[in-house]
């Protein structure tokens, strides 16, 4: 036989069939690798056109006076806030004292409060219906077609209304600079007369919570003119510098959707929320999932090992919504109803009000990451070569001596890649938070400590989850949610790209 | 025999240097018969033929050393196969010794054929026969791997001795009674001290059969254990 | 004789407390899981399974969802469907007050066949692309530095959490092809959502052929292909499958990507029920999933609503479970049977 | 040798090829693999430098060196086994196998690795019944015929001498069969496409004395019929069952000649101070 | 010897050792293991049969044989590191180290495996730096002293003729090391514990036959100071670093006695026959 | 001196085989050199220390034996170690026979001394210091690995064989002359002859260090290129 084919056309034949073959499979190659491409590119396109139009939405915000108007709605609310408060100093004073006579000097001190802000609403409500309006007339005149959310169909809104000269509306708006100087003077008499005779409390606590109260109070009242000020300076025509389309985004402590008044789309809140949940969820599964590890690859018998690893990996497959629906149907009702026993009342934020919360998604995600992490990890620790072991052994070390000094440092990064992989999968996850987190968009009150972890939050997962579904393709909620999934996406790549390079590490020290 | 090595090469090696040794032997004991015979029968073409016969000899001395350091190299023997190795090696010399001694019979015959015969010749022919069966017997006892041969071989050694010395006083005497025929007496002792030493180099031979067999070295041990 | 004794019996306590922390540390687990199947599999059961012949509840598996009218009529309580309802209505003209629970009645048979027609596309489509994909990586490429990346990418995108999947799912097929809400979208979504484990994971089966095998049929004058096909692909092959089964559970479990591509809380018509046959493509399904995630939180909580809750979750987690377990199963045979 | 480029056909009258044999040599050509001034490199890493030998044909030519020094990588160069190596390339210098130059672009790899087998340090049958093995470099080369393969299977089987422990159980899995029987397989194997090179890579060293003394003896029976190359770490394996040795030592030739000159006289130092074990 | 139950506590004062060891021998016992009459089984897999012999102190005893006729399982047995495996166990006879029988009840196997080192046949360094490997079987042992571990190391890296070669890198990874020196390595830090008996599993058999060389060369000095079983593959290698030599075959000891005896003269046919090739 | 072997017990054993070859060469110069002084200064003192002093190197053999056979078995030699073990073993009998000669001119010296001096005694002298030196140089050429000097050591036996033949004709010629002391004659041929063997034996061992050195066999080859 010839090396130098002598059969030519065959050899031929052969060397197209071998690169029509190579070019097949790289076709293929390349379908998976467009595609995946394309994942990525639809995200960025979809989510990018975000910041467009909610730079538009900032700025339509400021030329509306809606921004005027919230200065003053800041001073409403803390006012109403500090009301509230009073409120809490009573509960807290009424729980020492049964008896209901000395409370009510409070109350009549209360109300007096309550009432001092009586104008200064009245100056929001105004300042609020002509701030819409105007709004109405400035998407009427187009200047914000950008802004086309379902909530606020100009087309529809604007044009019964008669045309208004947005000038002279703004002009009509900003007279409040003037009610605002005249009704905070009202205000900052009533409130000193009030504070001038506090009532008297008897309970050593409510009296403390008083003291800051009154410290508040004084704080508030001293603010106004410092308001007023401001009110005086704003100024509609500024311009919104594009740098905060993103930081609106990324820093912003508010997602309000669908409102009548104003959009707000910022992370912080979700954000919050994903990784309060991840941090239950790995908190619980990192020890277990790490031990039952080790438990398995070294110390269970042979039997015990073939049983319990099908079975962990077996709980890998439960379905995330079979598992939130099992958390709704039974893990929130009983997480309740253990924190609302007696014997649990030493815990300080016990009884917990909500059912769902950040708890319940969080320990049902950690039976998810369990999985995860155990088959990592003690894949982690069986590929430690044989060899290391017994060298342990031969040189006197007891089992745990084994495991600490050498299994675990050999297969540490694996280690620590089964937990990072588990932390992907768990912020991942949105059956689970979508039935059982709670989905309340704030960022939870972490004056409560770690009662914090019992109330209920929303997450980026869930929120895409939820409103993707009811939104008009290529609004600003739209574009919004993209760039929640965006964000998902760097997190999660991130995290992975973190997890391969350690197991590519691991593999490379014991290979 | 014992059973074969896998390798089949080892075997074939080990028994090229075994035939070798023992057609080494074969050609020796040849020349020497035909060394004595030329001398007993006055025939000066036996001697030559004897003498010429030494050269075959003296290659495979040669070609034997090369083998064993080529089986030595290629196979690393051990036990009993190395003991055969060396102990071909070892004997090879003294059986190209004992090749010498029969030119040297050979050569000195071929001088006594020159002169008148010599009644005392008959005295060489029971030395002859005694040394050429303790050559025979010790190549077997290799050949055989036969210990008590060899050991019986090294035992019968003494008796060559006594007959060559008995053959030395006699000739001797007669040298000193016939002076006229000095030269020949004197071939005459030479060729019965060579036949002596044929003895004593089946002795050796004998001694290594014995080492390949047994892995015992009985040589000087007679001295050995006097000490 | 080296250590003092104290240290040694000290040693030797401490290892044994913490071998028992490890071993009840991993028995939680396993007891949270079980009280899981239990409690599902008890109150699943009662919907799905009956006292009486046939035992099996076939109306819950053959039938749509219905909802469910609650009334007490003549101090009786009826818990009539929709269908059984207005038959009942024909013969009964007076007023009852009635409570109606949506999907609370009928049963789940569109949702079994929607998830049973999403897993085998989408599976179909990315076994094909994923298996190619991984023979050109590891057989025909060569490493560069654009075929590093690419692995690095594909590494990382089967992390990427199914939510996002979803979302460019239905920006990309739903949205931009304009497929809507659809079966075409579903199985594009779940099917590229499974491409880079399968990818991954047939690489990896393909890997764990003997470079001795391909080199021994190289060398004995073997063309690439030849050794592919007969020397890598049979030995890589039920490893593929085996680990492309874990992908089939995935792909029938999750929720997000069809939530809004392919999944309709409600449809009346069977997936075959369609006008024209290229409609069966651009028609939206029920699935399980969605399914429990519609009863489960969609619907107002009552107790009618348990009934079909659980018998849905019953349902999908004996089907998805099978799958797995297959999976598990085949994997353990696998290993033993494979040992080069 | 008659020239490769016009050799007719053989492969398939598998049964005339002794008979070209015998032809050829009375051509006249003594060397079967003439390496020429090669120059070989891993990416940058050159591992062979200038290296220039004559394999003669129908004998053991062996290369032994400390480890690392290139050996297999000759090995390789000699059926192209390491154009499957990213980066690997022959910088400099020829190989010639019967006069052709194996890397020219017209000569077909597929051919010449039928032509020139390869046997591994690790055994490595395929994981099918025994028969199967060896049937299948017949198969790939388009022989089909049962007959033939059958007649092939068991003539390879006998050249490898294993006909007697495995022809009642052909039809079993080769992964059953001991250590030094699975390389006795992948020897048949290789045997069954009647190649007129064998390469072996430290063949034996996986394998316990027993197992390597029967791979030795069969090496010797098989260079009546091929020529045989062979890597080895085992200096007293080359000097057993090798008639020419090459000694190499950080990716050079230093030594080549016959098997017994370089154990009893080898020309340079570094030959005898590596065999001896004077090195290091 | 002195009991291993009640031996008191020698470690800290690791210079003294040497001194113990020769008022042991004054103590007049001549065998440091002692088998005796074992039968060992795998399950239901019997694997040896009636095993007895004495391996003296200070020397190097071998064990040779062919694949699987038990010679690790003997060896895996004098640590007890079959206790690892599972249904692995002794089910007849005894073994005694210095006259306490390892396998009582009251022998703490950790204590034995201090005592007994164990090299194994693929070097095994742990991916830690060179001092850390060495340390290691000291900070198990519970001693933190910098300065004494400090010594230890240099000391047993000294012992196992390597400290020349890697004083300057200690710090670094122990994978680095090349294969010969990774071998080393793992006999200084069995050394390093200060064992009486070390125990090799087939030491040399990944390695080329230059480290080779270096290990065998290693093993004659340790016996100085050491009680050396070797399992070996290579006859040769037994020829040359051993005292005494047990050949085993299918699970029984058919021989054993110095090794110069075994190699010239042995008393049993079966072991002349595995000697000199002609197995199988 | 070549570099050294890994194996440290390699050296050593080689060393060792070497220092052996040595000291019996050293110790069977001193036996001839006692015999001939034992012949010439008539002191049968001498002689007997001669013959005594054979025992010690007749052990030293066995143990060059051992020795040798312990290092086949043991490193496997190959190329020149190889080669330097089998010449030591090769030359080892060479030696004990040169010392076996020096006893046998003791002997014979022992029985010369019991009758008056022979004038032609003298004769002896050139022929055992060309014995003498043929056989210092053959060892020094073993020691050294000197191979010309081997070579050397073989040319000069030819002279030798001459010088020999020489006396033999002179003293056969004075023995027909003087009968009476036939015996005394003879005994000088005997000696003169066993010189003569020594520097046999002295090129046989330089003929061994040629080989050990050079893996070169250049016994026999006159001969050889002759047919
Ligand atoms: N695939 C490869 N890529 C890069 N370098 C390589 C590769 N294979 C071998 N080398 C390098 O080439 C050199 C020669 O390697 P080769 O395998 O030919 O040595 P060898 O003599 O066969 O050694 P051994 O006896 O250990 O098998 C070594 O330095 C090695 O590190
Ligand atoms: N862990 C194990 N479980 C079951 N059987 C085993 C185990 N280890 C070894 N064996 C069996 O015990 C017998 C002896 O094995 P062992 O490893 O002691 O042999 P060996 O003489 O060391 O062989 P080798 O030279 O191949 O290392 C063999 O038949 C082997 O199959
Ligand atoms: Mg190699
Ligand atoms: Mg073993
Ligand atoms: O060597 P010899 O002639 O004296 O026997």
């Amino acid at each position: 036989m010839s090396i130098l084919s002598e059969n030519a056309p065959a050899r031929r034949r052969r060397i197209t069939t071998e690169s029509a073959i190579k070019a097949f499979f790289g076709s293929n190659a390349l379908v998976a690798i467009v595609v995946l491409a394309l994942i990525t590119i639809f995200l960025f396109r979809d989510g990018f056109g975000f910041f467009g139009q909610n730079l538009a939405n900032l700025r339509l915000y400021r030329r509306a006076g809606l921004e005027y108007v919230d200065i003053i709605r800041t001073q409403a609310q803390t006012h109403a806030a500090l009301s509230r408060q009073l409120g809490d100093i009573r509960m807290q004073e009424s729980r020492t004292l049964p008896s209901g006579s000395t409370l009510e000097a409070f109350d009549q001190f209360s109300a007096a409060f309550s009432d001092s802000g009586e104008f200064l609403n009245a100056l929001v409500s105004d300042a609020n219906d002509q701030a819409l309006a105007l709004r109405e007339v400035l998407i009427a005149a187009g200047s914000a077609s950008a802004v086309s959310s379902a909530e606020a169909q100009p087309s529809e809104t604007a044009k019964p209304t008669a045309p208004v000269d947005p000038r002279a509306a703004m002009i009509a708006l900003r007279t409040a600079d003037e009610k605002f100087a005249k009704i905070a003077e009202g205000m900052k008499g009533k409130i000193d007369n009030l504070l001038a005779a506090p009532p008297v409390l008897s309970s050593p606590k409510a009296r403390q919570s008083f003291e800051k109260w009154k410290k508040k109070t004084r704080d508030y009242v001293a603010q106004f003119p410092v308001v007023s000020q401001r009110l005086r300076q704003w100024n509609a025509n500024e311009p919104v510098p594009a740098y905060r389309a993103i930081t609106a985004f990324l820093f912003g402590r508010d997602w309000v959707t669908a409102s009548f008044w104003q959009d707000w789309y910022g992370i912080i809140p979700l954000l919050v929320g994903s990784i309060m949940v991840a941090a239950v969820a790995l908190l619980l599964a990192v020890p277990l999932g790490v031990c039952s590890a080790i438990y398995v690859s070294e110390v269970a018998a042979r039997g015990e090992k073939s049983l319990i690893k099908p079975y962990i990996e077996f709980i890998s497959a439960i379905p995330s919504v079979v598992l939130g629906f099992f958390g709704i149907a039974v893990v929130g009702q009983a997480v309740r109803a253990l924190s609302q026993m007696p014997f649990m009342k030493w815990v300080p934020f016990f009884p917990i009000s909500e059912r769902l919360n950040v708890f319940t998604a969080g320990s049902l995600l950690a039976l998810m990451a369990v999985p995860t992490i155990f088959t990592l990890a003690e894949d982690a620790l069986r590929n430690v070569p044989r060899g290391f072991k017994e060298a342990s052994y031969a040189l006197g070390a007891n089992r745990l001596q084994t495991i600490a000094r050498v299994l675990v440092p050999a297969s540490l990064s694996g280690i620590i890649s089964a937990v990072l992989l588990g932390l992907g999968r768990v912020i991942g996850e949105t059956m689970v938070v979508l039935l059982c987190a709670g989905n309340r968009i704030a960022i939870p009150d972490f004056t409560q400590g770690l009662g914090a972890f019992f109330q209920p939050v929303h997450t980026m997962t869930g929120i895409i989850a939820q409103e993707m579904g009811e939104v008009v393709r290529g609004s600003i909620h739209y574009r919004a949610l993209f760039m929640v999934g965006l964000v998902l996406f760097a997190l999660t790549l991130g995290i992975n790209y973190l997890a391969q390079r350690l197991v590519a590490r691991y593999r490379m020290s014991i290979g | 025999m014992p059973p074969k090595h896998i390798l089949g090469t080892f075997d074939e090696a080990l028994s090229s240097l075994r035939n070798n040794v023992l057609m080494m032997a074969g050609l020796a004991e040849r020349t020497l018969d035909r060394a004595v015979k030329g001398l007993l029968q006055r025939d000066d073409n036996l001697c030559t033929t004897a003498i010429a016969d030494d050269e075959e000899i003296d290659q495979l001395e040669k070609q034997i050393d090369k083998e064993g350091v080529d089986v030595l190299l290629r196979f690393q023997p051990v036990a009993s196969d190395l003991r055969r190795v060396v102990a071909a090696m070892k004997l090879s010399p003294n059986i190209e010794r004992i090749a010498d001694q029969a030119t040297n019979i050979a050569r000195r015959a071929r001088k006594l054929n020159r002169h008148p015969p010599l009644p005392e010749v008959e005295i060489i022919v029971p030395i002859q026969a005694h040394a050429m069966a303790m050559f025979k017997d010790s190549t077997d006892a290799f050949a055989r791997e036969n210990v008590d041969l060899g050991r019986a071989v090294v035992a019968r050694d003494k008796d060559l001795d006594h007959m060559n010395k008995m053959a030395n006083r006699r000739l001797t005497d007669r040298m000193a009674q016939d002076p006229k025929q000095l030269r020949g007496y004197l071939n005459l002792i030479f060729i019965s001290r060579s036949l002596e030493r044929v003895g004593d180099h089946a002795t050796n031979i004998a001694e290594d059969a014995v080492y390949a067999a047994a892995a015992e070295d009985i040589r000087h041990q007679t001295v050995a254990t006097a000490t | 004789m080296i250590a003092a004794p104290s240290n040694r019996r000290r040693s030797r306590l401490l290892e044994r407390v913490l071998f028992w922390v490890f071993r009840i540390g991993t028995y939680f687990v396993l007891l949270c899981a079980t009280y899981i199947f239990l409690d599902i599999g008890i109150k699943g059961g009662r919907t799905v399974f009956t006292r009486t012949a046939p035992f099996v509840n076939v109306k819950f598996l053959t039938e749509p969802p219905q909802t469910l009218y609650v009334f007490d009529y003549q101090g009786k309580k009826m818990e009539l469907s929709d269908r059984e309802f207005r038959e009942w209505k024909t013969t009964h003209k007076e007023d009852v007050d009635v409570t109606s629970v949506s999907y609370s009645a009928g049963g789940i048979w569109p949702c079994i066949v929607g998830t049973a027609l999403l897993v085998i596309g989408s599976m179909t489509l990315a076994l094909f692309i994923g298996i190619s994909c991984a023979i050109y990586l590891s057989e025909y490429s060569r490493d560069g530095r654009f075929i590093r990346l690419i692995r690095v990418a594909i590494l990382n995108l089967a992390g990427v959490p199914s939510i996002v999947f979803g979302l460019f799912g239905f920006g990309l097929f739903v949205i931009f092809f304009g497929w809507n809400v659809s079966l075409l979208s579903g199985w594009f979504t779940l099917g590229l959502m499974v491409l880079p484990a399968i990818i991954t994971a047939s690489e990896e089966s393909l890997r764990a052929v003997p470079q001795g095998l391909r080199e021994g049929s190289l060398a004995l004058g073997a063309t690439k292909w030849q050794t592919i096909r007969k020397n890598v692909l049979p030995y890589a092959l039920p490893g593929i499958l085996t680990s492309s089964i874990l992908g089939i559970a995935r792909v029938a479990g999750e929720t997000a990507p069809i939530m809004f591509t392919a999944a309709y809380a409600m449809r009346d018509e069977m997936p075959w029920q369609v006008s024209h046959w290229t409609n069966f493509f651009f028609q939206g399904v029920m699935a399980l999933p969605y399914h429990i995630y519609v009863v489960s939180s969609k619907i107002p909580q009552n107790e009618y609503t348990e009934r079909v809750q659980y018998g849905t979750a019953f349902v999908f987690l004996v089907v998805v479970m099978l799958i797995a377990l297959t999976s598990i199963l085949l994997r353990e045979r696998q290993r033993r049977r494979l040992s080069w | 040798m008659v020239s490769l480029v016009e050799m007719p056909q053989a492969m398939p009258q598998q049964l005339s090829r002794q008979n070209d044999r015998r032809a050829d040599e009375v051509n006249g050509a003594e060397i079967m693999i003439d390496v020429r001034d090669l120059d070989f490199a891993y990416g940058a890493n050159k591992v062979l430098h200038d290296v220039t030998l004559d394999i003669p044909p129908q004998a053991v030519t062996a290369f032994i060196g400390p480890s690392g020094c290139g050996k297999t990588t000759l090995l390789r160069c000699i059926n192209r086994m390491n154009d499957l190596i990213e980066g690997a390339r022959i910088t400099r210098g020829a190989i010639h196998l019967g006069g052709v130059d194996i890397n020219a672009p017209e000569v077909d790899v597929v051919d010449l690795r039928r032509r020139v087998g390869m046997v591994f340090q690790k055994s490595n049958p395929f994981p099918k019944s025994i028969y199967e093995n060896i049937s299948y470099g017949l198969r790939i080369a388009g022989i089909n015929k049962r007959s033939q393969i059958d007649e092939a299977v068991e003539k390879s089987l006998r050249g490898a001498a294993l006909w007697d422990e495995v022809k009642d159980r052909l039809d079993e899995g080769a992964l059953g069969l001991s250590g030094g029987q699975q390389q006795r397989l992948c020897i048949a194997r290789a045997l069954a496409v009647e190649p007129d090179v064998v390469l072996m890579d430290e063949p034996c060293s996986a394998l316990d004395p027993i197992a390597t003394a029967k791979i030795e003896e069969l090496i010797q029976e098989l260079k009546m019929q091929y020529t045989i190359v062979i890597v080895t770490h085992n200096m007293q394996q080359a000097g057993r069952v090798s008639d020419h040795t090459g000694f190499f030592y950080l990716g050079k030739l230093i030594e080549f000649g016959p098997t017994t000159k370089i154990f009893t006289n080898p020309s340079e130092r570094r030959t005898e101070d590596y065999i001896t074990g004077r090195f290091g």
